[in-house]
């Protein structure tokens, strides 16, 4: 037998089916269906945890999602390891590896328990009143190098994982008519109720089986026949009906608005040799016309002295290990009932073979329903007392009952508590529902839902408790999601239990307030509450952080209501008055790769590539990432650094020829016959007068007046233009034009088409362009008179259709040639033999960028910063001068854009022609400024200039211009830098080669 | 009683039983000196510089929830000045300043703990502008540098550096005396030790309208607790700005959208500086008690909800799994947002308005925190003298009329 | 991720196809030029951003290409109704923000 | 001149399309004449062999003819690569815009009993049959891309991508196909 503990038969567990795992080394033996919670206590293990402040010796304290305690890390090798795993939630296969967590050198021996000594210093909140000083080291001195490293090291719970995670994370988008969440007899029965229907519906639990708490009920019968054939045969009906989705193992952990509801499917880590490529978990985004939630009530602990020692633990839990896993927790157990429900599980127990030492229920008459049915069982119950004092090291061993301070010692193994139930809210309260306290279950219950949700909560979490009800009221609300209004079914239920209200705080307050634990997973006591309280805390919201009750891996499932019923008890006040901390999201942690999902790697976001780039990277480029896109930086040859590649580069497009790829510049066709005017508008630059086949350099500017991009616009036909944008400007330019278009002046007749992608741009730039084009173009002449500068013809090249432009970004002799994207691979292969024949070369985006930067180009992003306008970079002269207005117009007139003292883009060159500027360096007037000398600008750009055989920069510098021909300075960490102040063209002002 | 290991041990001596309460927790008072809207670090702080080095004593801060509960109690915790306009440097450099005192100045421990904030470079164009910030900051005297990526992941050892990764880390800027400090102690210290210098801190306490004058000047605010009269009122109200200066008659340049944050599970120390990405949108560092603490994005619309949508939060865990590949089995404990007032140049605003007696303290957006103590220091001045102090004088309403504006989003879109 | 009634597409769509577009109805003055400074400041930068409805732009990007407006409770983030630019802010009656 | 003849290269060339037997697969759709269509939907007539329909998101098809409606003023026009100057000439002259887009995106086809599923791994829409129908098309998001996404048959999809988004597309797709089962 797979555990010492195990019942004989009965449950819902595989007795044959063995199953072996290890707990901090130990080998132990499991059955399938076991959790490791499960397979731990049938082997008699109960210690195995450390509390997260004191070091206490801890065990397991319930069977589900709620568990504060036992928290252990699971390896599975490879990286394939997870710090803080509820055991009560780790189902258990075959060779599964479990340590316990926070404890050093062993879990019986831990050193961190001398935190207990101290545990009267470590009151709430206490590193805010101690670790600072000494004054004299600045009160923070201490703090960061003492005791911050020290607090540190003892905080925290699990270890992260030190390898990266091997495993895939899948995605579903789903939609439904229903969505239900949780898969007890509520939620089974609203299932049921809208399948019936035909309607699209998703059933999710996040347990391995469906069947919520009827899969722990061993007595009850369901219209007649045992629970559990109840149970089958529902998931049956429901798995046989085509438009139902079952989810088990899929936990609902955040309700958004309008209905959208997301779940984490736990795909392979249940099994025990996954197919290594399977995801491990799946996200569910849900979006539902209607959710029924019927996510049941957590058993609430009881609050006395000393209540976390292992084997003292929910009462329902050990129900469950019995009833469902076959498990006895013990052998000797008192039941600590302050609810109805621990009478039945008293009986449960008994029935199973447990010694049921006592019954102590603090309500002064205890228990109204089974109370026969204990007494014919023979069991003792005192009533009106509760247990004032437990003893046992690492598992509990006897407590004291009594009321107030004496009382007697009654031997036992175990101990199982119940302070009632908690309906379980959280998703409720995610949606933006309103909760109200509800005085007879001592809960706060669903009261109204959020504007735009559509949402029933039915069973236990609203209240609805007993099995009968919560069938009921899931039926109605199942049939209600779809449409069946009046839908109602009788489900008759035997020997059903119906009270599970109980008693709210500390069962006994006063006695030992120190050890009384409110919240165990972070030690918070009473004493914490009421100190907090007295400190003036009073809201609960910062009882809770002061406190950190509630703030742990388990969101104080198990312990919310207790502290908020202690402090409201010690303010005086009613419950309700106090309030509710905020339900976040997630229900239980969810794991950040199911949120990211497919997200790693070159899925992390599309990696853009052009049409021309598998020649680039055949022939070794260095690439760049310019927005989405994969840009060629330089094309190195040999052993060649980017520096020398790129002086290489710029040598031979001045002497020469050079082919760069300019495809990832924004396309975009503007047609109609507003066009003109559309961009006018837009745009600084006028556009009426334009020619057909002529270009324009296009300056776009927002609202406020500053330059947002740029770019060359060439007239098609008179109703159509080709308008380029920044690389990183395309889809923003697009969308403002857009915005103009449809909502500024929708009287224009013109539309937008994206083109991006249409074009693969080749830009051919240098002296020998036209040499390198002539054979491949037909259909065009190429001649200078017949094709000038800033003109653009359609033609054919390489027998492709292409739109040719003479446009240069470099100074030289360039064309630009689009042609059709699928073809651009080859007409680049085209060219390039061409331009080998001229002794040219292919160039990248940095010698781009020292082409343009020598002839005084600005950069939109490098030259401008989003605070720049047309005259601080020298394009004053663009702005169409009988324009009465375009975007930005009126913002150039502004007191702050007219004032003198404005950067303004110079060129900058150093003393020292060998040296390159960083860019970014700051500019001064003076050498060896003080600290906080105002600097009057920085350096834009700076770049070596093979052409010039020197160094180039270009600057934006208060009142630039007018120094041109001043020397200024640059403080670097390694010494002032002295340049001369010049205007921003280094070569070929007049434009004659490029007119060539 | 004074904070210290002392009183701690004599207290606890005695079963922690005579601990007074931090502060107190006043009935309102019908007229005040002056009167601050919001008691979130910025505004307790206003109070607390107001008393302490401005001589007013007759002061209510006044707050529509629990104290600390607004952005104050909700952010990211990230500390650093190395900002690139000279406005933004003064302003960010005098709150560091502060951060490295105010645990004694509060007598409260503040953990300000200055680990190093770290800014991922990712392309060509964030290394030029970070090195831009790293001359501007050096010339203004603030600490940042650059860092090679070996020399970052020296710094933080789970970065991944690889050049396979879709953007690679090209390098970063780390200012080593940024870092974190703990939210809730900012707010719970400058709320006692303005408490004790006598300023009422009214909780629950909702302005509903602002009262003003026959010449228009304000008289004070009317409350869920009552009509307060003050000639002085501050409003220091983060994402609910607009809602109460429009009770003036006051339009703002301000939109509140919802900013998210999560946590993970605690877990053993792993990460011991702030990593910040603005090109991913990562924004990451562990607390003391164990939670790595990762700030998302805002949703795209406004909204005075304090959640947000999944997407926003998958996005930056997208980043910072790609980031920190063995944080991926790592698991979101809770996900929360706050509402953020953002300006047109994500830059604050401190100082007068067009209505006489109405002082205003916003915009800090997705950034404030780590400017509470300054922002609070100038803005106290401001109110006592009823003129801007010059350090928060370039940050006046009227930049937004001359066309002044102190962009920092333009520049480097780095806010937090 | 809210669900947004597109007017062109006349059905609801996910907010990820969407991109938000600010206050809606704030007016570009017809002739710049004769507008004051502080005009323009507050056509530029002034906002309502109110705590409740707000008319504000969207644009179907990634569905139809269209810009239009919503009326939105930027507390509930409820979507009360959805009207094409260029029309009038329609009034809502009573009954707009209950639950179903 | 016939040596300077070059070829098509699609942006899909090399790469493996996903696929499961019985379940799904993915093919490249032919490569196809595309032009988008902006303006008055009247002003084009019969010219392009199909009116085109002015209902969202429907889309018309007849042989290898389709007018996909994107927008209430913008068409997607596919016809056999051979068509496209007839397709030109229609709207020629006329008040309206016609934008060849024949290399801008490429086309996919995903069709088997799991295509649904499949796309909805990165796809929000509801892509249920009576949600979403034979014959309705629309612009859409697929995880980080954008795609124009028609239901050709009741299991059958034709997807249009940006070429440089297409890899990813194809990648993530991939990806996708490890977590559909059943
Ligand atoms: C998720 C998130 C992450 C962030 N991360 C960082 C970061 O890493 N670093 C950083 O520097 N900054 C960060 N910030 C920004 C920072 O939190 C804020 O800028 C800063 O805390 C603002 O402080 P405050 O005191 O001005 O506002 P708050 O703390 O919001 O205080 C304003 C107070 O005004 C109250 N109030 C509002 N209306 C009324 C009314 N009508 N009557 C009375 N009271 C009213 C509110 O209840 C609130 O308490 C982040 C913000 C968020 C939301
Ligand atoms: N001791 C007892 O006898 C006892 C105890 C508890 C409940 N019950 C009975 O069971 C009835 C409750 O039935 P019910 O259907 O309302 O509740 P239930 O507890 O039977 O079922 C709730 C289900 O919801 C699941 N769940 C909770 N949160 C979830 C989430 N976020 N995501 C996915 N799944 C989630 C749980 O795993 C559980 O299976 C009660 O009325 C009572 O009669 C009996
Ligand atoms: C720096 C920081 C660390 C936090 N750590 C935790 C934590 O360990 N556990 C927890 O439950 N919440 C933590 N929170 C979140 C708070 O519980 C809470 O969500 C946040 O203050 C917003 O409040 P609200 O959720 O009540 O609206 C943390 C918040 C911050 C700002
Ligand atoms: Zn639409």
């Amino acid at each position: 037998m797979a555990g010492l503990h195990r019942t004989n038969g009965g449950g819902r567990i595989d007795r044959k089916k063995r199953l072996s795992f290890t707990f901090d080394g130990k080998s132990y033996e499991g059955v399938a269906g076991d959790t490791l919670a499960s397979a731990l206590l049938a082997n008699g293990v109960h210690l195995v945890g450390r509390s997260y402040k004191y070091h206490r010796p801890r065990g397991i304290l319930s069977a589900g999602a709620e568990e504060p305690n036992a928290l252990v890390a699971v390896d599975r090798g490879d990286g394939r390891s997870a710090p803080n795993l509820r055991a009560t939630q780790v189902e258990l296969y075959d060779g599964l590896v479990a340590e316990s967590q926070n404890r050093w050198p062993s879990l019986a021996y831990d050193v961190g328990a001398v935190n207990g000594l101290f545990s009267p210093l470590l009151a709430a909140g206490f590193y805010y009143k101690t670790f600072m000083g000494p004054r004299l080291l600045g009160s923070n001195w201490a703090w960061h190098k003492i005791y911050e490293p020290l607090i540190r090291r003892a905080a925290g719970l699990g270890k992260a994982p030190t390898q990266p995670d091997p495993d895939r994370y899948a995605n579903g988008f789903a939609h439904c008519d229903v969505l239900v969440v949780g898969a007890g007899p509520a939620g089974l029965a609203a299932a049921l109720a809208a399948a019936e229907s035909g309607a699209r519906v998703i059933l999710c639990d996040e347990q391995a089986e469906l069947g919520g708490s009827l899969l722990s009920e061993w007595s009850i019968e369901i219209d007649g026949v045992p629970a559990a054939a109840w149970l089958a045969e529902a998931v049956r009906t429901l798995a046989a009906s085509p438009r139902v989705t079952l989810l088990p193992r899929t936990q609902a952990f955040g309700y958004f608005a309008q209905n959208f509801v997301a779940l984490a499917e736990r795909l392979t880590d249940h099994l025990a040799k996954p197919e290594p490529s399977a995801p491990r978990e799946r996200l569910w985004q849900v979006r539902a016309k209607h959710v029924v939630l019927a996510t049941g009530a957590i058993e609430r602990p009881v609050v006395f002295p000393d209540n976390d020692r292992p084997g003292i633990m929910l009462a329902d839990a050990a129900r469950t290990y019995v009833n469902r896993y076959g498990v006895r927790c013990g052998s000797r157990a008192v039941v600590v009932a302050a609810c109805d429900s621990g009478y039945a599980t008293a009986l449960d127990l008994r029935r199973a073979g447990v010694d049921v030492a006592m019954i102590v229920d603090p309500r002064p008459s205890g228990g109204s329903a089974v109370s026969g049915a204990v007494k014919a069982a023979g069991i003792a119950v005192e009533t009106g007392a509760t247990v004032i004092a437990t003893r046992g090291r690492q598992r509990v061993s006897a407590v004291q009952i009594g009321r107030a301070t004496s009382g007697t010692w009654v031997r036992c193994d175990h101990v199982l508590m119940t302070g009632g139930w908690t309906p379980s809210v959280h998703l409720f309260s995610q949606s933006r529902g309103k909760l109200a306290w509800d005085e007879a279950a001592q809960a706060f219950l669903p009261a109204s839902v959020a504007p735009g949700q559509s949402q029933r909560s039915v069973g236990a979490c609203r209240g609805a408790f007993g099995i009968a009800a919560a069938l009921e009221d899931g039926f109605a609300a199942g049939g209600e999601a779809v449409g069946w209004a009046a839908r109602a079914r009788d489900f008759k239920v035997a020997s059903d239990v119906a009270d599970f209200s109980g008693v709210l705080g500390a069962s006994n307050p006063g006695a030992h307030e120190s050890k009384a634990f409110v919240d165990f997973q972070h030690d918070v006591t009473v004493r914490d509450l009421k100190l907090a309280a007295q400190e003036g805390f009073r809201s609960i919201e910062h009882v809770k952080r002061y406190t950190t009750t509630g703030m742990a891996t388990d969101q104080g499932k198990t312990s919310n209501l207790n502290a908020l019923a202690i402090v409201a008890d010690h303010l005086g006040k009613p419950v309700p008055a106090v309030g509710l901390t905020t339900f976040r999201q997630p229900y239980t942690p969810v794991t950040f790769g199911t949120i990211a999902g497919a997200s790693r790697g070159d899925l992390f976001d599309p990696v853009r590539r052009t049409p021309c780039d598998g020649w680039a990277q055949a022939v070794g480029a260095v690439f760049e990432d310019v927005g989405a896109w994969k840009r060629a930086r330089h094309f190195p040859e040999g052993s060649e650094d980017m520096h020398a590649a790129v002086a290489r580069e710029c040598r031979i497009v001045r002497s020469a020829v050079g082919m760069f790829d300019a495809s990832t510049l924004g396309k975009i066709e503007v047609v109609g016959p507003d066009a003109a005017e559309f961009l006018e508008r837009l745009y600084i630059n006028p556009f009426q007068k334009l020619g057909v086949g002529r270009c324009r350099y296009g300056v776009l500017l927002n609202e406020a007046g500053f330059i947002i991009d740029d770019g060359v616009i060439g007239r098609i036909a008179a109703d159509r233009f080709h308008v380029t944008t920044t690389t990183g400007g395309a889809a923003r330019v697009l969308n403002m034009m857009e915005d103009y278009a449809q909502t500024e002046f929708p009287e224009l007749k013109v539309w937008l088409t994206s083109t991006t992608e249409q074009w693969a741009v080749i830009a051919v730039q240098g002296p020998k362009a036209r040499e390198v084009l002539a054979p491949l173009v037909e259909g065009v002449d190429l001649d200078a008179t017949a094709f000038p500068h800033m003109s653009v013809k359609a033609g054919r090249i390489c027998d492709v259709d292409a739109r040719i432009f003479r446009v240069s970004f470099t100074g030289e002799l360039g064309f630009e040639i689009n042609v059709p994207a699928d073809y651009g691979a080859a007409v680049w292969e085209a060219v390039w033999r061409e331009v080998q024949k001229h002794g040219g070369c292919a160039y990248g985006t940095e010698s781009m960028h020292v082409l343009r930067a020598e002839k005084g180009f600005i950069i939109v992003g490098q030259e401008t910063d989003g605070t720049v306008t047309p005259d601080d970079v020298g394009l004053g002269w663009a702005i169409g001068k009988s324009k009465r207005d375009f975007v930005g117009l009126r913002s150039l007139s502004r007191p702050d854009i007219v004032r003198s003292g404005r950067k303004q883009l110079v060129g900058l060159l150093t003393a020292d022609p060998k040296l390159v500027l960083e860019e970014g360096a700051q500019v001064t007037a003076e050498a060896k400024p003080r600290v906080g000398t105002p600097a009057l600008g920085h350096v834009t750009s700076a770049y070596w200039s093979a052409k010039l055989g020197r160094s180039i920069a270009l600057a934006l510098v208060a009142d630039g211009r007018a120094r041109i021909g001043a020397r200024l300075n640059i403080p670097m960490p390694s010494g002032d830098v002295s340049v001369d102040v010049v205007a921003p063209v280094f070569l070929d002002p007049k434009g004659e080669r490029l007119n060539g | 009683m004074r904070f210290s290991l002392f009183s701690l041990a004599r207290q606890a001596l005695g079963g922690h039983a005579r601990w007074p309460a931090q502060w107190r927790s006043p009935e309102p008072k019908a007229a005040y000196d002056a009167v601050i809207v919001g008691a979130g670090g910025h505004g307790l702080g206003t109070a607390y510089y107001l008393a302490k080095a401005h001589g007013l004593r007759n002061i209510a801060v006044v707050e529509k929830g629990w104290l600390g509960g607004g952005n104050t109690g909700r952010n990211t915790t990230i500390i650093r000045s190395n900002y690139l306009w000279e406005e933004s440097e003064a302003i960010y450099e005098l709150s560091v300043k502060l951060w490295e005192t105010l645990s004694d100045e509060l007598n409260y421990n503040v953990m300000y703990s200055p680990r190093g904030v770290m800014m991922l470079a990712h392309t060509v164009h964030d290394i030029q502008v970070f090195k831009r910030h790293v001359h501007a900051n050096r010339l203004a005297g603030i600490d940042n540098e650059w860092l090679t990526p070996e020399e970052a992941k020296a710094f933080c050892s789970p970065l991944n550096i690889s050049p396979k990764l879709r953007y690679p880390v090209l390098g970063a800027a780390l200012q080593r005396r940024g870092g974190t400090a703990r939210h809730d102690a900012v707010a719970w210290g400058y709320a006692r030790a303005a408490s004790a210098l006598g300023v009422d801190i009214i909780e629950n306490a909702e302005v509903t309208a602002i009262r003003r004058d026959a010449n228009g000047a304000v008289e004070g605010v009317e409350t869920t607790r009552g009509t307060i009269k003050s000639k002085k009122v501050g409003v220091v109200a983060a994402g609910h700005t607009s809602v109460l200066m429009n009770m003036a008659g006051v339009r703002m340049p301000l939109e509140s959208y919802p900013l998210q944050a999560l946590v993970s599970e605690p877990v053993k120390p792993v990460l011991s500086c702030v990593v910040m990405s603005n090109t991913v949108h990562a924004y990451i560092s562990q607390s003391d008690k164990g939670e790595l603490v990762i700030g998302a994005g805002t949703d795209a619309y406004t909204s005075y909800s304090q959640t947000g949508g999944l997407h926003v939060s998958a996005h930056t865990l997208d980043a910072i799994c790609d980031l920190f590949p063995t944080f991926r089995r790592m698991r979101m404990m809770r996900n929360w947002g706050g509402i953020v007032d953002v300006t047109p140049d994500r830059s604050p605003i401190i100082g007068l308005t067009p209505v006489p007696g109405l002082y205003v303290n916003c915009g800090w957006g997705t950034g404030g925190f780590k400017a509470t103590p300054g922002s609070a220091y100038v803005f106290a001045a401001t109110m006592a003298r009823g003129e801007p102090h010059p350090v928060a004088a370039p940050f006046a309403l009227e930049r937004f009329t001359t066309g002044r504006l102190i962009d920092e989003a333009a520049a480097a879109a780095v806010a937090h | 991720m809210l669900l947004i009634h597109c007017p062109y597409c006349r059905m609801a769509r996910p907010e990820s196809e969407f991109r938000y577009g600010g206050e809606a109805h704030v007016v570009r003055p017809a002739e710049p030029a004769n507008v004051s400074d502080a005009d323009w400041a507050a056509f530029l930068y002034m906002r309502a951003n109110p705590k409740g409805i707000h008319a504000e732009r969207w644009r179907h990007v990634h569905g139809c290409g269209r810009f239009f407006n919503a009326l939105r409770n930027t507390v509930t983030d409820q979507i009360l109704r959805t009207y094409p630019a260029g029309t009038p802010q329609p009034a809502l009656d009573a009954h707009a923000e209950d639950g179903r | 001149m016939a040596d300077r003849i070059v070829g098509r290269r699609s942006v899909l060339d090399g790469l493996v399309l996903p696929a499961r037997n019985g379940i799904v697969s993915v093919i490249e759709a032919t490569p196809a004449a595309r032009f988008i269509y902006r303006g008055d939907p009247g002003l084009i007539g019969d010219a392009f062999g199909i009116a085109l329909p002015t209902t969202p998101m429907q889309a018309r098809a007849s042989g290898a003819r389709a007018a996909l409606w994107l927008g209430p003023d913008e068409w997607l026009l596919l016809a056999a690569a051979s068509e496209a100057t007839t397709v030109a000439a229609a709207v020629a002259g006329k008040p309206a815009a016609l934008v060849d887009v024949g290399h801008r995106q490429v086309g996919l086809s995903v069709s088997g009993p799991r295509a649904a599923a499949l796309l909805n791994a990165g796809c929000p829409l509801d892509l249920d049959e009576a949600e979403f129908p034979v014959g309705m098309c629309t612009r859409t998001i697929l995880a980080k891309a954008e795609i124009v996404l028609w239901r050709t048959a009741s299991d059958a999809f034709r997807m249009e991508i940006a070429r440089s988004f297409a890899p990813y597309v194809v990648a993530f797709l991939v990806e996708a196909l490890h977590g559909i089962d059943r």
